[in-house]
């Protein structure tokens, strides 16, 4: 690990810097436009790929620290750093870009426009995934969804203006109870840093200085209640990211619609940035909040699951479907981040259930990396379908692997990632939610074994429409996957190869971290399960 | 990789017998579509090292068991003590601990593992003629090496998840090769349904899976200090599970879910017979003796878990017992030479289970790699006829092949033969020891059921399997000779073979001819590798913990005699007067109703669909209206706002604004009013001034 | 120095009044010259004193009256003797900033004014001329000062909303002028009771930094506050008194929308503050409430009113009374925070509403002759003007309250105060903001994302280009906004060193 | 004995007659003259001061009566050629036809 | 209360009543004429001679002349819808000052000052009046002659141009 180097930062800026070249481009020259996005999303990959190399996985606490007072009447600080719960989203976000960059030739109009807001988010991302403290974080929170607001309504396909729409209130709504929750926090502790948060929650000083301001304010709210409200507002801010049912609602709709790179980095890594919120700000500062609401929060979690792939099997819009699909393995993470708090064996004194939290916990973040690349792939996949034909419905096609079965096999490779095939990504992580789950919440995590047949059963029924029986004549000419599209797709299937067969040195990377903030929970997952009798 | 010491070099070196396979298959996944002999010769190569590989570690094996050891009498057939070879790796770290894997040389590895191999490797061989034509010909070399590689590596596993990842992967095989002709949408159902079913039971089974991880903390099988998953299965014994199971029953139990589904047991033997829209290599390799045998292998595997729950054993035995009949009901009925084949195979998988429910894990699983053999032989016959026949699978259009395929006859005998439990054939030795087995379970008609139901299968058995010898390949050829191609083959399926020219039934070549005749021979002789009481080898080698059983004339005699008269029957009815093209089975007249019932496979299929396919369908659409409905709510809530919004802003237009401009009218009325004062006659302003000054005046002087 | 933004403005008004009136670019010039003067003595003001924050920190927290630490006197002469009436000037961390604010709402509203070719004269006298009224009410230290000022700002309004106007623009110029009038009556009622309470000519006078420190009677304050306080919030846009906003907005001219909405409401408020709140601080602390709930109605019901507007002017202008009420509401959360906030807010809210108006006014209605929404979303002028609709957006996100942009720091910190103050009442606030997302993203997307609807493509296609003044007026806002809103210590410190102890006084 | 009274009794009365005539007349010319008489009226009341106060030295009201002649002389003078204007415009003298000042 | 006074005020009332109530035109100048004269004798009565010269100089000499000019012009020597005596209008011009009257009256009745007597040796000559003038009063002096000469400028530029237009 290292200090005082700004890796961080410049990494964090370098698509914003290569946003405002494009800006600064001349109007026709589109051409170049694409080549200084894509020039700024490898430089930001290499500089991930540098971060990586130089990343210590055993030590459990930040690294490449920056930190310096920004504005000081509200005390808030520039404050970036990452640790094993961030590094691989920051991985996957610099990973994804270039990769949605190049499905992205299909994009004809504002073409400057749209690799200026491709940057935009992904700087929106970086920010997100490295700031440590919320006022620097919510920034990039916000900034990343603006831009893709804009980017979904001005590329996206019919009815993508309502869907934008849909998607930004939905997600506003959540975020004005996550920032209203936190400046009562704020107020509370005067600190918007989340390490502080943690370590103040951790030894319990949040509670009491939470009770001094409400005992200062003369308001006749128990502190519990106090800290239970907060952490409902905070909770659905993330809930509504995620998301969690019921609250996903938005998210067919914004996916569909969203044009292919839109989706790929919707699903790829948007939809991370909730399931982190937990990670970095909801499992930290709310220990006993969440010990407490665990149960209910399995079962929601549970339902997440288990409806979001029922119901992708009734769907007929492929792209539909596999947004369905997300809703789903986002389920997942939830799960396993769920078992990480909830109280069951907190009273035991078997230290085999802080080890099963933490394959829950571990297992949680490599399944958002897993599905940030297979989500992202599908969603490419189906993009090209719908370049070549201008069509998504899943009676549309039929017997394409016959023309284009370079393409069918990648697809398969893609849908038996997302199934949860051994070997292949997903399966590793979903095993380790389930492996820590199954002992915690044992009835919730049976029940989401449903997902698993489920995601199945729609995953398969999309091959068998599409890929398998008789060509459908209309699409004869139906082209195999280009140069460019292979350049695309190769190195997210590769990386669903490595993942799922050597997931160790990615493991690796998170466990330290994981294990710290298991170990943290333990206090408050004994005390709650002390008050009920687990 | 960390080898345990003092272990032969084959056993530390295990993983190589499923890799090779792999990566032939990952090269020739690379490969374009026309490096045909170079994916068939890496596979082949590929799996004919394992093979080799495979010997060495059943001869290690066999060594092992020759072996002195301490204390003990010189004797190979008396070593009381389980013994593996372990080998073990770290695939990951979490936590403070670590998911470790590993392979395991044991002799259920040795025996299964030379089985899997050497008929993969026949099989591979007779592919490259069946498969000749076909333009798809490297991919499935891929395919067969992929599946070849995932069942030894599931074979070799030392690790309850290594061993549901390579079960898992032998399921995507069979998916991907139960619908290698894509094209056919039945193929294309056919694979996703098999996939579906066996993945309902690996839910099951994966749940297990986790059970059993947490409540050992360890998922390898054995381990040097004997902390495994296996070998805590004593200690689960004594911990509450759920509905009144110990917790080893549970998990044996969920495990058993994987089982039923992979082994195509009641209730999800259906996607086993929908399977044979692969290609005829295929079934016999995965859908005959091998994959689908796994189940079995899974169970005998994990036996130690069983053994601690008597009620699931029981469970397991009954659900063996019910599929064997029931599946050898169905076949008697069916037309297609294949789907005869494959309810044969349910039911002789249903012996297995049986067999495994009763205790006899070692019969179970000599039945089973007996039934390896003689089923891939009479599968490879079925595709040698089928293939001979134009493509065409019907029974009732074929008949008198002998005489144009002679030594496909004759091997294909050898197989009915095995199959029905004729002695001294294979079928014999291994049914007989699974018959003793059940006979010898226990007392009271509850435990003599299977035993009962076993019996009624043999005779099914022989009467359904010489029924089919009697209509493919006695009599006169009854197929269209001058139509090529088949009926429910599309034309493309036509380049899959090898001529279309129209003529009578031919033999086939010779790489496909010479797999039959090792296969015919390991059928014929293979037997005798397990004679019941003390000769009984396999026995020994597999299960040296329990000492075999007497031999049980009664039950031999029993069995052999419903087995002649199964045939005889067959005989009476199909074989004294040959059928004539376009008459109907002589079944239907005698047996009416009962025969369209098991003709229509009791109707599974349909309760099927009606229920479980329904179901999820209607809970597929709830779901998605449901979704709907709460996002109108959302929108609702928005359109609320928005109404509240406009009432607001009628609230300023009609109050605010009203309120303002009201108010600056009165003050425009109240000027009105001045303003009639200013009539601009000079005279009335000055009247005004001066009464205005007078009262001013007035007023003031008052003060 | 920084009394001469005064005098620069009336004598640039009094310059261009002698010229000819055809000589219009040398009027426009001579405008901007002097607004650009008086702006380069704002931003060395705020330089200087903004270097010295550290320093007066220090100071402040020794000097017995803290208040007055933080003050720079800019001049202090006796003026009328006899009623201790002086020509007071000063500034602080409450007033410098809004001094800034109006240096650049001055130059961009000239450069957004450029293409003004009726009675160029006589617009750009006005304008300047009331810009100097603006400059003096913010500098003035001394009550009296204060309201000559004051009223001296409102007489240019009515004839540029009343020559220059659009639609209903006398009755829009009619209604400015009355609520102002009407309201800085009461405020001067206030103003003379608090005179003739302190003991007129024999106590502190009008000097306000002297008037703090005359303790008025509880009873006193209770009643003269509401006067003094809703008097100059009715220049503020408070509800129910905000009906004037929209409809003079709508009414003005480009420029004087921007400085209606930009500077003249700030006033408003900045009397709220600097006349009810610390001369009267314990009426203050009993009118909280009631004041904080009124704004909070302020916030959501300008909201709820602009999203179902159909002029694209009248979002903007409920917008600006929505965004009005999160000062006010700051105000009354009577924390440092939240009047942190508040100012903040002041600054921030000038910046982006007098963009908005530009946008509206000068980018699109100049071109397109029209503001109803319907009909711009039928041209989809982002193909035709994506510089107007980049600059749209931007500002849009800006008034949103999107993190990076200046309006989010300052309704954060709003919000914390009110947390502080009145929790239940920051739940509300929440609705407030999400129903700012909501018009201002739909007037956003109507306005320039629309689906071409229209048969005259040729005559969209002919529309002038935007002009480089525009051009450059609007980079100069967008690169306020950001900077702010990136880096607000370059207000909020100074603004944080005067807030400070006046909150001690509440 | 003539006191100041009667004198102011006087003016008050010729002031008022004065008065009515300048209210009741409609002809122009007229009500000028009524006008005169009122401010001839103040100019006696003026003078009667005058004669009757204390420090008739000072000369006040004698000044005031100057200068009030001299300031209806012009008024009658500017007065009269008005009406001549208006007589012109109207072609009547008839104070009521002269309404342009209604509000 | 003596003879002079009373024959005066008998004269002056009569003259301005006479003036304001007359319909012959030119009969009601005569009447002010009277009015203006018994003013003038007023003046002499209280020992302001120069304010009596004054009077008939400006008044009898220029005012009356000026008003029969005035008549002559407007070719107007009967007004012909003069209100009856006992109309409204009549009315409330006695109301108007008949109340504007009764104030003064009441004024004057409650003012003790009111009832002295005149004192003696009380006289105004032209030299102090001049000197006054020239004085003390100098400013007021210099105004009113401009005035004067503005009005005379005036009076003739608003007759002038009216006739100029009618060319």
């Amino acid at each position: 690990m290292e200090e005082n180097s700004h890796i961080l930062s410049w990494l964090t800026f370098t698509p914003l810097i290569g946003a405002l070249v494009i800006a600064l481009l001349p109007k026709r020259n589109e051409f170049a436009a694409r080549g200084v996005a894509l020039f700024a999303s490898i430089i930001a990959l290499l500089e991930a790929i540098s971060l990586w190399s130089r990343f210590d996985g055993a030590y459990p606490g930040l690294q490449f620290v920056e930190q310096t007072p920004w504005i000081l009447a509200i005390h808030a600080d520039y404050f970036v750093g990452v640790d094993g719960l961030s590094i691989l989203m920051v991985l996957l976000t610099a990973m994804l870009m270039p990769v949605a960059l190049l499905a992205s030739a299909s994009i004809a109009k504002h073409v400057r426009s749209y690799y200026a807001l491709m940057l935009a988010v992904q700087t929106g991302l970086f920010g997100v995934f490295t700031a440590l403290s919320f006022f620097h974080w919510f920034i990039f929170w916000e900034a990343g969804l603006i831009p893709m607001i804009f980017i979904i309504k001005l590329w996206g396909s019919d009815g993508a203006e309502r869907a934008a729409l849909k998607f930004f209130f939905y997600t506003l709504v959540g975020s004005v109870a996550l920032l209203l929750a936190f400046q009562a926090i704020y107020l509370a502790t005067g600190t918007w840093n989340f390490i502080e948060l943690r370590d103040l929650a951790s030894g319990g000083a949040l509670a009491t200085k939470l009770a001094a301001l409400l005992k200062q304010m003369g308001m006749n709210v128990t502190p519990e209640a106090a800290g239970m409200a907060l952490f409902v507002g905070v909770f659905l801010g993330f809930a509504i990211k995620v998301p969690i049912w019921p609250f996903h609602t938005w998210l067919p709709d914004a996916y569909t619609k969203a044009p292919t790179a839109g989706s790929m980095i919707l699903t790829g890594v948007l939809s991370k940035m909730g399931v982190y919120g937990f990670l970095r700000i909801l499992l930290p500062i709310f220990p006993h909040e969440f010990a407490a609401c665990a149960t209910p929060l399995a079962w929601l979690a549970m339902l997440t699951i288990v409806l979001g792939a029922v119901a992708a099997m009734a769907q007929l819009d492929l792209k539909r479907m596999i947004a369905y699909s997300s809703v789903n393995h986002v389920g997942y993470c939830i799960l396993g981040i769920v078992a990480v708090a909830h109280a069951a064996g907190g009273t035991s004194a078997n230290v085999n259930w802080v080890n099963e939290k933490a394959a829950a916990l571990n297992g949680a973040i490599l399944q958002m990396f897993n599905h940030g690349i297979t989500a992202a792939a599908l969603f490419m996949m189906i993009g090209f379908i719908e370049e070549r034909t201008g069509r998504r419905g899943i009676e549309d096609f039929g017997g394409l692997r016959t023309v284009a079965p370079v393409f069918a096999g990648l697809f398969g490779i893609a849908a038996m990632a997302s199934i949860g095939l051994p070997g292949l990504n997903n399966f590793v992580g979903e095993f380790m939610i389930f492996k820590g789950a199954w002992p915690v919440i044992t009835p919730m995590t049976a029940l989401s074994l449903i997902g698993l047949l489920a995601t199945a059963v729609y995953l398969l029924t999309f091959i068998q429409r599409v890929f398998c029986g008789p060509l459908n004549e209309r699409w004869a000419k139906f082209p195999d996957l280009g140069t460019r599209e292979l350049l695309a797709t190769a190195p997210l299937v590769a990386l669903m190869f490595i993942v799922g067969i050597f997931p160790a040195p990615f493991i690796n990377l998170t466990n330290a971290a994981a294990m710290r903030l298991v170990e943290l929970y333990q206090p408050a997952v004994k005390a709650v399960a002390q008050l009920t009798g687990m | 990789m960390e080898p345990t010491t003092h272990i032969p070099w084959i056993a530390s070196r295990l993983w190589l017998i499923p890799l090779l396979p792999f990566l032939a298959g990952g090269v020739s996944a690379l490969l374009p579509r026309r490096y045909r002999k170079l994916s068939a010769g890496l596979a082949i190569g590929a799996i004919g090292i394992s093979t080799l590989l495979s010997f060495c570690a059943l001869a290690e094996s066999i060594l092992r068991g020759l072996q002195p050891h301490a204390g003990q009498q010189w004797s190979a057939m008396q070593t009381h003590e389980v013994w593996h070879w372990l080998t073990e790796f770290t695939w990951f770290s979490y936590g403070t601990t670590s998911l470790k894997m590993g392979f395991v040389l044991d002799p259920l590895t040795a025996a299964m593992v030379i089985m899997v191999s050497f008929v993969s490797m026949l099989i591979f061989i007779y592919s490259l003629g069946y498969m000749d034509r076909d333009k798809n010909f490297t991919r499935f070399f891929t395919f067969l090496s992929l599946f070849a590689g995932a069942m030894l590596g599931l074979v070799v596993a030392n690790n309850l998840l290594l061993f549901f990842a390579c079960w898992e992967l032998v399921g995507l095989a069979s998916y991907l090769l139960i619908g290698f002709w894509y094209h056919r949408p039945s193929a294309a159902a056919a694979a996703k349904k098999a996939f579906l079913v066996t993945k309902l039971g690996d839910i099951g089974f994966f749940a297990g899976l986790l059970w059993l991880y947490h409540a050992t903390g360890t998922l390898q099988f054995y381990t040097p200090d004997h902390t495994g998953a296996l070998e805590q299965a004593t200690a689960l014994a004594g911990l509450p599970g759920i509905m009144g199971l110990s917790l080893a029953g549970t998990i044996a139990l969920l495990i058993f879910c994987g089982a039923v589904g992979k082994s195509g047991q009641w209730p999800l033997h259906v996607w086993l017979p929908d399977a044979m829209e692969g290609p005829t290599p295929v079934s016999a390799l995965i859908h005959a003796a091998t994959m689908v045998a796994a189940g079995v292998f899974l169970v005998a595997r994990t036996y130690p878990l069983f053994q601690a729950s008597p009620q699931v054993l029981t469970l397991v035995a009954w659900i063996g017992a019910f599929t064997a009949v029931m599946a050898a009901t169905i076949a008697v009925a069916q037309n297609d030479i294949k789907r005869i084949l494959a309810y044969s195979t349910v039911s002789q998988l249903g012996y297995m289970v049986m067999g495994l429910g009763v205790g006899g894990m070692a019969a179970a699983m000599f039945h089973l790699l007996m039934h390896g053999f003689f089923k891939a032989l009479l599968f490879l016959g079925a595709g040698s006829v089928i293939h001979g026949c134009h493509n065409e699978q019907d029974v009732f259009k074929m008949g008198g092949v002998k005489k144009h395929m002679p030594l496909t006859f004759w091997t294909y005998i050898v197989g009915t033969l095995a199959l029905a439990g004729i002695f001294p054939l294979a079928g014999f030795w291994s049914k007989d020891e699974v018959l003793t087995a059940a006979f010898n379970w226990g007392s009271g008609w509850f435990h003599k059921g299977p035993f009962v139901l076993g019996c009624i299968g043999v005779f099914l058995t022989a009467f359904y399997m010489w029924r089919q010898v009697c209509l493919v390949f006695l009599g006169e050829y009854r197929g269209d000779k001058a139509k090529a191609g088949h009926k429910h083959v599309g034309h493309e399926e036509a380049e899959t073979q090898h001529e279309t020219v129209p003529g009578a039934p031919h033999e086939s070549p010779t790489v496909m001819t010479v797999p039959l005749i090792v296969l015919a021979i390991f059928s014929a002789f293979m037997g005798f590798s397990g004679l019941p009481e003390h000769a009984n080898l396999i026995h020994h080698f597999l299960n040296p913990e329990h000492a075999p059983h007497n031999v049980n004339w009664f039950v031999i005699a029993t069995a052999s005699a419903l087995a002649f008269a199964g045939l005889g029957l067959g005989h009476l009815l199909y074989g004294l007067k040959p059928l004539a093209a376009d008459e109907p089975d002589p079944l239907k007249a005698k047996l009416g109703k009962l025969r369209e019932f098991c003709r229509d496979k009791w109707y599974w299929d349909e309760i099927y669909e009606a229920t479980v396919v329904r179901f999820a369908n209607i809970a597929s659409v709830v779901v998605d209206f449901g979704d709907r409905l709460l996002d109108g709510a959302t929108v609702g809530l928005g359109l609320l706002a928005r109404g509240l919004s406009l009432i607001n802003d009628k609230f300023d237009e009609r109050a605010i604004n009203r309120c303002f401009d009201g108010g600056c009218g009165s003050v425009r009325l109240m000027g009105r009013c001045f303003a009639a004062l200013q009539d601009g006659r000079v005279q009335s302003y000055l009247r005004l001034v001066a009464v205005a000054a007078a009262l001013l005046a007035f007023w003031f002087f008052l003060k | 120095m920084l009394d001469w933004t005064i005098y620069l403005s009336f004598l640039g008004a009094g310059l261009i009044l002698c010229l000819p009136r055809e000589q219009k670019a040398l009027i426009r010039w001579i405008a901007l010259a002097s607004g650009l003067l008086g702006l380069g003595l704002a931003l060395g003001a705020w330089w200087s004193y903004n270097a010295a924050v550290p320093e007066l920190t220090k100071q402040v927290a020794l000097a017995s009256d803290p208040i007055r630490a933080a003050f720079r006197v800019v001049c202090d002469v006796p003026w009328i003797p006899s009623l201790k009436v002086s020509y007071f000037l000063a500034y602080d961390g409450i007033n410098l900033p809004l001094v800034v604010l109006n240096g650049f709402i001055c130059v961009t509203g000239i450069l957004f004014s450029w293409n003004i070719e009726h009675r160029t004269k006589e617009f750009f006298a006005f304008f300047l001329a009331l810009i100097g009224g603006v400059y003096g009410v913010f500098l003035a230290m001394d009550l009296f000062l204060l309201f000559v000022f004051y009223e001296l700002a409102i007489i240019p309004k009515y004839f540029i909303i009343a020559i220059w106007g659009s639609t209903r623009k006398e009755y829009g110029a009619m209604k400015l002028v009355l609520y102002s009038f009407v309201g800085s009556a009461a405020a001067l009622l206030g103003i003379l009771a608090l005179y003739v309470k302190s003991g007129g000519a024999a106590g502190p006078g009008f000097d306000l930094l002297a008037l703090k420190d005359f303790k008025f009677t509880p009873e006193f304050q209770f009643w003269c506050f509401p006067l003094v306080f809703v008097g100059f919030a009715v220049l503020a846009g408070m509800w129910p008194f905000h009906s004037w906003a929209p409809t003079g907005h709508v009414a003005a001219p480009t420029a004087a929308s921007m400085l209606l909405a930009g500077v003249v409401m700030k006033l408003g408020a900045y009397g709220c503050l600097r006349v009810g709140m610390m001369l009267m601080p314990i009426g203050a602390k009993e009118w909280a409430f009631p004041l904080g709930v009124i704004a909070v109605i302020n916030i959501i019901y300008g909201a709820a009113v602009a999203w179902v507007q159909r002029d694209f002017k009248f979002v903007i202008g409920y917008s600006s009374v929505s965004h009005m009420g999160f000062v006010l509401l700051g105000l009354m959360t009577l924390t440092t925070i939240g009047l942190d906030g508040a100012v903040l807010q002041m600054f921030s809210h000038g910046i982006i509403a007098g963009l908005l108006f530009a946008v509206v006014g000068r980018m699109v209605y100049d071109r397109t002759h029209t503001r109803v929404l319907a009909e711009l979303q039928a041209m989809r002028l982002c193909d035709i003007m994506p510089f107007a609709a980049v600059t749209f957006v931007l500002a849009g996100a800006a008034s949103m309250g999107v993190p990076g942009f200046s309006g989010f720091v300052a309704e954060l910190q709003v919000l914390i105060g009110v947390w502080r103050a009145f929790p239940w009442l920051a739940i509300a606030c929440g609705f407030g903001i999400v129903l700012t997302f909501a018009y201002t993203l739909q007037t956003i997307l109507r306005a320039f994302y629309g689906e071409r609807r229209v048969a005259d493509e040729a005559g969209l296609r002919d529309m002038p280009p935007i002009s480089p003044p525009e051009k450059i007026a609007a980079t100069i806002l967008i690169a306020l906004t950001i900077i702010v809103g990136i880096y607000p210590n370059c207000l909020l410190n100074m603004i944080h060193l005067s807030i400070q102890p006046l909150v001690t006084l509440l | 004995m003539t006191t100041l009274a009667h004198f102011q009794i006087l003016a008050s009365l010729l002031f008022a007659i004065g008065l009515f005539g300048a209210v009741t007349r409609r002809n122009a010319i007229i009500v000028l003259l009524s006008i005169e008489i009122m401010f001839n009226a103040a100019n006696l009341s003026l003078v009667a001061f005058w004669r009757y106060s204390p420090h008739p030295e000072q000369l006040s009201g004698v000044m005031f009566a100057i200068f009030g002649i001299a300031i209806s002389a012009a008024e009658a003078a500017v007065g009269l050629a008005l009406v001549i204007v208006i007589y012109r415009y109207y072609k009547s003298i008839q104070v009521d036809e002269m309404r342009t000042l209604k509000g | 209360m003596d003879t002079a006074f009373i024959i005066l005020s008998l004269i002056t009332v009569g003259g301005a009543v006479w003036a304001v109530t007359l319909r012959n035109l030119m009969h009601a100048v005569l009447s002010l004429v009277l009015f203006f004269f018994g003013i003038a004798g007023f003046f002499f009565y209280l020992n302001a001679d120069f304010v009596g010269w004054v009077q008939i100089l400006v008044y009898v000499g220029a005012v009356a002349i000026l008003a029969i000019f005035a008549i002559m012009l407007t070719h107007n020597l009967t007004a012909e819808d003069e209100p009856e005596f006992f109309s409204l209008r009549w009315l409330t011009g006695l109301a108007v000052a008949g109340a504007v009257g009764a104030v003064l009256w009441f004024a004057i009745k409650n003012n003790t000052a009111m009832s002295q007597v005149a004192p003696v040796g009380v006289a105004s000559n032209v030299a102090d009046i001049g000197r006054k003038m020239m004085t003390d009063w100098v400013v007021p002096f210099e105004v009113v002659s401009l005035l004067l000469t503005a009005a005379l400028i005036g009076s003739i530029v608003i007759a002038m141009e009216q006739i100029s237009h009618r060319k």
